[in-house]
């Protein structure tokens, strides 16, 4: 196996590596480094973000108003010191974006402009259009190629930790054009591989969002946190699962039923203003928003069509030229996969799995239990989204924390000598995939594994779960990830082998949706958008804690509990609607 | 290794394989002929300096069938090559005006005007 | 890499174009439909006359020169499009370029 | 049987194949299903081995890009209704070599993409803490339209130039730095210059156009090519006539 000498390698280039890559770069420009994707940066899927990213920038706003909207939006299950330090960082990101050329949308005096966003109680989500996250992506993409000591392994796909005496030391790679294996053996790993919406049926996540650097840190034995919390976005065009983003009801868009009704103002979100209020009705957070629909459903009151239930979000009362101004993609996007024209028609959406609060647990300066190893972005969680994201925070999370965890990075790299060479991890990877190529007499193929987790996923530990169906869940995954073993590849070629990755992803796949399911089945109590039938209240006696699932080589994961960090709120009702402003 | 990228050489006749590259070299095309129209304009004025006869033969020789077949051929290509040329301006020469980018179509339709009136002049000095 | 001096073949061969567009069309309607009709007469001393005016050499000559050497330009371009590429090609579409431009020069000059 | 469409899909795998040939695959017809989509089942249901590169599937990430019936095309926008009743003929992009099947190799569009200096050079370099460079919307309108390219180089597939010279800059790549040289807050035009303005760059465009006719993000590269030319040739002008000055 060929092996790569580096200072810091970063697993990811979306947007928290790449920041965490110039970040690195600009802590010390003689510390090389390798930036690993298995994709080209570019294509991560930060590039499909929409609506904006929030930070503090305005007078009318306070740092102190995105705290308590991030607290509370999370149901108090976020650390607090986290919080803090990311809505003080916030603002500093994202202007560092405008310094480095970020399109943002602009007030008429020039100034950068802010769009309201669910759940915040003040307008502050930096926008690009409706295309931030494209912007952010490709501006620091453009921005990472003026800095020498970036080496990027684009479409390296990473399969393995190194770790040696209780410290990371390198990740193993697969060169995806050639089959080649690679070791690159570093002294500091971040991981930013992103967030796990595949392991769902119906998700906005790309093909990539597999869960890969998770799986990678839960196998080398650090825990992943509070991994029951899956976001479901209230609008997602049916079939596909593209979003239709919240700055669609940012901008004034309504949420209605078959009867034309807005049901929100049933659920607690009233009352139902013509015009957007912040944090009430359609500017509600996403977890409410989701389950509403959840709950109208049951009630028959939401429309049928061949791909599922949907609603109608309906935004034709902006008119014409804003639409095209602000949400031109969402008009694009309506009109070719659902052909719906929103300047004259209501579109229709429906709840779909979007983002994974939980992930690779970190401190707050993005450092795992495991010496060495860094994570920032979706993978990881430095607990600033608790039990729901607020829409905009994770745009500006994956910079403020890919930041981060470039200096920790970096920092670590300076004080910590060259690792030992990694013969014997190498050796096992290797070992592993040589095993995986020669295995033979497998029924099973990828899709049809892949296709029953993700149903009972749904079925089990969708928007409402109990008892029953996450204990059946559990269930199905322990005899998927036992039929996994045996899978047989049916392309064994080495260039560019996607049967081989899409099984290596699948892999990472079950054993995430594993951490899920089972931190599911033991918080019981419902928070955020982690909802028990059976337990239908918030339980602070018991769950006010974040949960850790450990990966265990035989059986389920075990899964054990930490205190939140709490500093100035303490833990309240979360109220929206009229109450709430 | 076992890469081995296949790299396919354009052909020759690539133009030849989608319309809008025949329409393209079409364009491309047009260049010759009015080069060829140069060619004898610059003929003309040859025989302009050489005197009244020279010049009245040089008339005689433009006109008669072979001469008038050519300028035919000549006109067809030449117009194609100002309505190509004029729907490309917009891209070339974008104007904003307030913040605004001028529609399209009302910088071709400019040079649409020009052209009429250059034309106008050319033919009122010619004598029409 | 360094910074090019196309702009000097690729200034007259833009200006050649527009002029081509503007007037050319004209003038051939002139020499090849009008005056073979009879619609008008070109007169020698008319011509001759504005020939002699410096502001009228100047248009005659722009109305040639300009036009050829788009054409000239435009040609080696395709050629090279086509697959012939090289100095023999472009020796022969710039070189002929010139004749026409010296050739209606000389002409002018000696009006 | 319910409706069916034929694919007809260009395989090439280095390991066995001396060279590329088609294979033909049928598919469910579904109204709503893109060219992506039967790919997809054809990778989960008929055959595995199939090679091509997806991720988003909104046609932003710019991976999917496939020569679709002799057209460059994102297969995740190009709809199986659009070819009702006949063949869909599936290839990779021309004008790059062909790693496996439908994958190209990217490594020289990646070269010419970082080559021409595609990031913020300020006019003046300011402190964060002096907050955000102002921009007005007008400002911000005269290159938003170049910001909108997502690297699909299905305008490189379609620029006869880009296969006529291997190293031709090619039209994103150009696109992108008049996407800066425009913008209000940079001045680094005389920097990108070198390799925007060399006998590589925009002098090798003839202006076929097929660039922005293709381009699924109305970035119209075309344009910015020539609105190039000519500031380039403004530029060299002046150069010649003030030596030096007016960097
Ligand atoms: C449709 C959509 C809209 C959104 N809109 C918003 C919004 O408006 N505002 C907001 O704040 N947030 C939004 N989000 C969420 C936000 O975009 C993401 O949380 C964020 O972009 C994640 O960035 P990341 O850098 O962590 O991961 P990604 O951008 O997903 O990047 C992951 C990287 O890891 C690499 N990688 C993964 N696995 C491997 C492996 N095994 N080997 C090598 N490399 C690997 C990938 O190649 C990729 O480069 C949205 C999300 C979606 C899906
Ligand atoms: S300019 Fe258009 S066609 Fe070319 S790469 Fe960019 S988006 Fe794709
Ligand atoms: S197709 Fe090619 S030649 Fe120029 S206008 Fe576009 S780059
Ligand atoms: S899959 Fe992303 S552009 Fe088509």
């Amino acid at each position: 196996m060929d092996v790569i000498e580096i200072d810091v390698a970063i697993v990811g280039a979306g947007g928290a590596g790449l920041r965490a890559a110039i970040a690195v770069a600009e802590a010390d420009p003689t510390l090389t480094q390798a930036l690993i994707s298995k994709v080209y940066p570019m294509r991560s899927h930060t590039v499909a973000a929409e609506g904006g990213a929030a930070g503090v920038i305005k007078d009318n706003d306070s740092l102190d108003n995105h705290f308590h909207d991030t607290v509370s939006g999370g149901d108090w299950l976020c650390d607090q010191d986290a919080v803090e330090l990311f809505v003080n960082t916030a603002p500093l990101e994202l202007l560092q974006l405008e310094h480095w050329g970020c399109p943002w949308s602009r007030e008429a005096n020039g100034k950068v402009a802010v769009r309201p966003f669910g759940g915040m109680k003040i307008e502050r989500t930096w926008y690009a259009a409706d295309k931030t996250g494209f912007h952010i992506l490709h501006t620091l993409f453009q921005t990472s190629l003026k800095y020498p000591s970036i080496k990027r392994f684009d479409e390296y796909y990473s399969t393995d930790l190194i770790v040696e005496d209780g410290r990371c030391t390198g990740v193993i790679g697969i060169e995806m054009r050639s089959g080649r294996m690679v070791a690159f053996r570093a002294r500091a790993v971040v991981i930013a591989t992103g967030g796990a919406g595949r392991i769902f049926p119906f998700t906005t996540n790309g093909a990539i969002k597999t869960g890969d650097g998770m799986a990678m840190a839960y196998r080398a034995g650090v825990p992943l946190k509070d991994m029951e919390f899956m976001q479901y976005h209230p609008t997602g065009l049916p079939g596909t699962g593209i979003l239709i983003t919240e700055g669609s009801r940012g901008e004034g868009g309504i949420l209605v039923n078959k009867d034309g009704y807005r049901y929100l103002q049933d659920y607690n979100l009233g009352p139902p203003d013509p015009w957007p209020r912040k944090k009430a009705m359609e500017l509600g957070p996403r977890d409410r928003l989701s389950q509403a629909f959840w709950h109208e459903q049951q009630k028959g009151r939401t429309i049928k069509t061949p791909h599922g239930d949907v609603v109608h979000l309906d935004i034709r009362q902006l008119g014409e030229k804003m639409i095209n101004e602000r949400l031109p993609m969402v008009r694009e996007l309506a009109k070719a996969y659902v052909g719906v024209d929103p300047v004259h028609e209501l579109i229709p959406v429906r709840p779909v799995v979007h983002y994974t609060m939980g992930g690779i647990h970190t401190d707050i300066d993005t450092a795992t239990s495991l010496p060495g190893l860094f994570a920032a972005g979706e993978c990881a969680c430095v607990s600033i989204n608790g039990a729901n994201r607020l829409g905009s925070n994770s745009l500006a999370e994956i910079v403020v924390f890919g930041a981060r965890a470039g200096r920790s990075a970096a920092a670590f790299a300076k004080a910590h000598p060259k690792p030992a060479a990694a013969a014997k991890a190498a050796e096992a990877a290797q070992a592993n995939l040589r095993e995986l190529f020669a295995r033979e007499g497998g029924s099973d193929t990828v899709s049809s594994l892949r296709k029953a987790m993700n149903d009972t996923m749904e079925s089990g530990a969708g928007i409402y779960r109990s008892e029953d169906t996450l204990r059946q869940t559990c269930g199905v995954l322990a005899d998927l990830r036992a039929r996994y073993r045996k899978i047989q590849l049916q392309d064994r070629s080495n260039v560019f082998n996607t049967d081989l990755i899409q099984t290596l992803e699948l892999g990472c796949m079950l054993d995430v949706a594993e951490a899920m399911a089972h931190s599911a089945l033991e918080r019981k109590e419902s928070r955020g958008s982690h909802q028990r039938l059976e337990y239908p209240k918030r339980d602070d006696a018991s769950y006010l804690k974040h949960s850790l699932a450990r990966y265990r080589d035989a059986g389920p994961p075990s899964i054990s509990y930490l205190d939140v960090v709490i500093t100035k709120s303490p833990p309240a009702e979360r109220v929206y609607g009229g109450a709430a402003t | 290794m076992s890469r081995r990228p296949y790299v396919r050489k354009i052909e020759r006749n690539w133009w030849l394989q989608h319309p809008r590259y025949v329409a393209y070299m079409i364009r491309e095309l047009t260049s010759l002929f009015v080069g060829l129209y140069c060619a004898l304009l610059a003929i003309g004025l040859v025989r302009l300096a050489q005197g009244h006869a020279a010049w009245d033969g040089f008339v005689a020789a433009f006109s008669s069938p072979p001469g008038v077949v050519f300028q035919w051929l000549c006109l067809v290509f030449a117009i194609y090559h100002s309505v190509t040329w004029f729907a490309l301006t917009p891209k070339a020469m974008p104007l904003m005006v307030k913040g605004e980018p001028v529609p399209g179509k009302l910088i071709v339709g400019a040079h649409y005007v020009a052209w009429a009136a250059v034309s106008a002049v050319v033919l009122m000095a010619a004598g029409v | 890499m360094a910074k090019s001096n196309k702009p000097i073949l690729w200034l007259p061969f833009a200006g050649g174009g527009l002029v081509a567009a503007l007037i050319t069309p004209v003038l051939i309607l002139i020499t090849g439909i009008l005056v073979p009709l009879g619609v008008i007469h070109l007169n020698y001393e008319t011509i001759a006359a504005f020939a002699h005016h410096p502001i009228g050499k100047l248009i005659l000559f722009g109305a040639v020169a300009l036009p050829a050497w788009h054409a000239a330009h435009r040609l080696r371009m395709t050629a090279h499009d086509l697959g012939l590429g090289g100095g023999g090609v472009k020796a022969a579409c710039y070189g002929t370029a010139w004749l026409v431009i010296l050739v209606a020069a000389g002409a002018l000059i000696a009006t | 049987m319910s409706e069916t469409i034929t694919l007809e899909v260009l395989r090439y795998r280095p390991e066995t194949d001396s060279e590329p040939h088609f294979q033909r695959y049928t598919v469910p017809y579904r109204d709503d299903w893109v060219v992506l989509d039967a790919l997809n089942h054809i990778k989960d249901n008929l055959d595995a081995t199939l090679s091509y590169r997806w991720s988003c599937h909104m046609a932003v990430c710019g991976s999917c890009g496939m020569t679709i019936n002799n057209e460059p095309k994102l297969s995740c926008h190009t709809f199986l209704r659009d070819y009702r009743g006949g063949v869909i003929r599936v290839e990779p992009l021309d004008h790059f070599p062909i790693e496996r099947d439908l994958v190209i190799v990217m490594d020289s569009f990646m070269e010419k993409l970082s080559g021409v200096k595609p990031w913020l050079i300020p006019k003046q370099e300011k402190p964060l803490s002096d907050g955000e460079y102002l921009q007005s919307p007008a400002e911000l309108n005269v290159f938003h339209q170049y910001t909108q390219c997502i690297n699909c180089v299905l305008c490189y597939a379609a620029c006869p130039q880009v296969g006529l010279n291997e190293d031709f800059v090619g039209p994103a790549a150009l696109a992108l730095a008049h996407r800066y040289n425009l913008d209000s807050r940079d001045g680094g035009k005389g920097a990108r210059a070198d390799v925007v303005a060399s006998n590589e760059g925009i002098w090798e465009c003839t202006f076929v156009g097929a660039c922005s006719q293709v381009c699924p993000k109305q970035v119209d590269p075309a344009a910015a090519i020539q609105q190039t030319k000519i500031s380039a040739s403004v530029d060299w002008l002046k150069d010649l006539l003030t030596p030096g000055a007016h960097r």
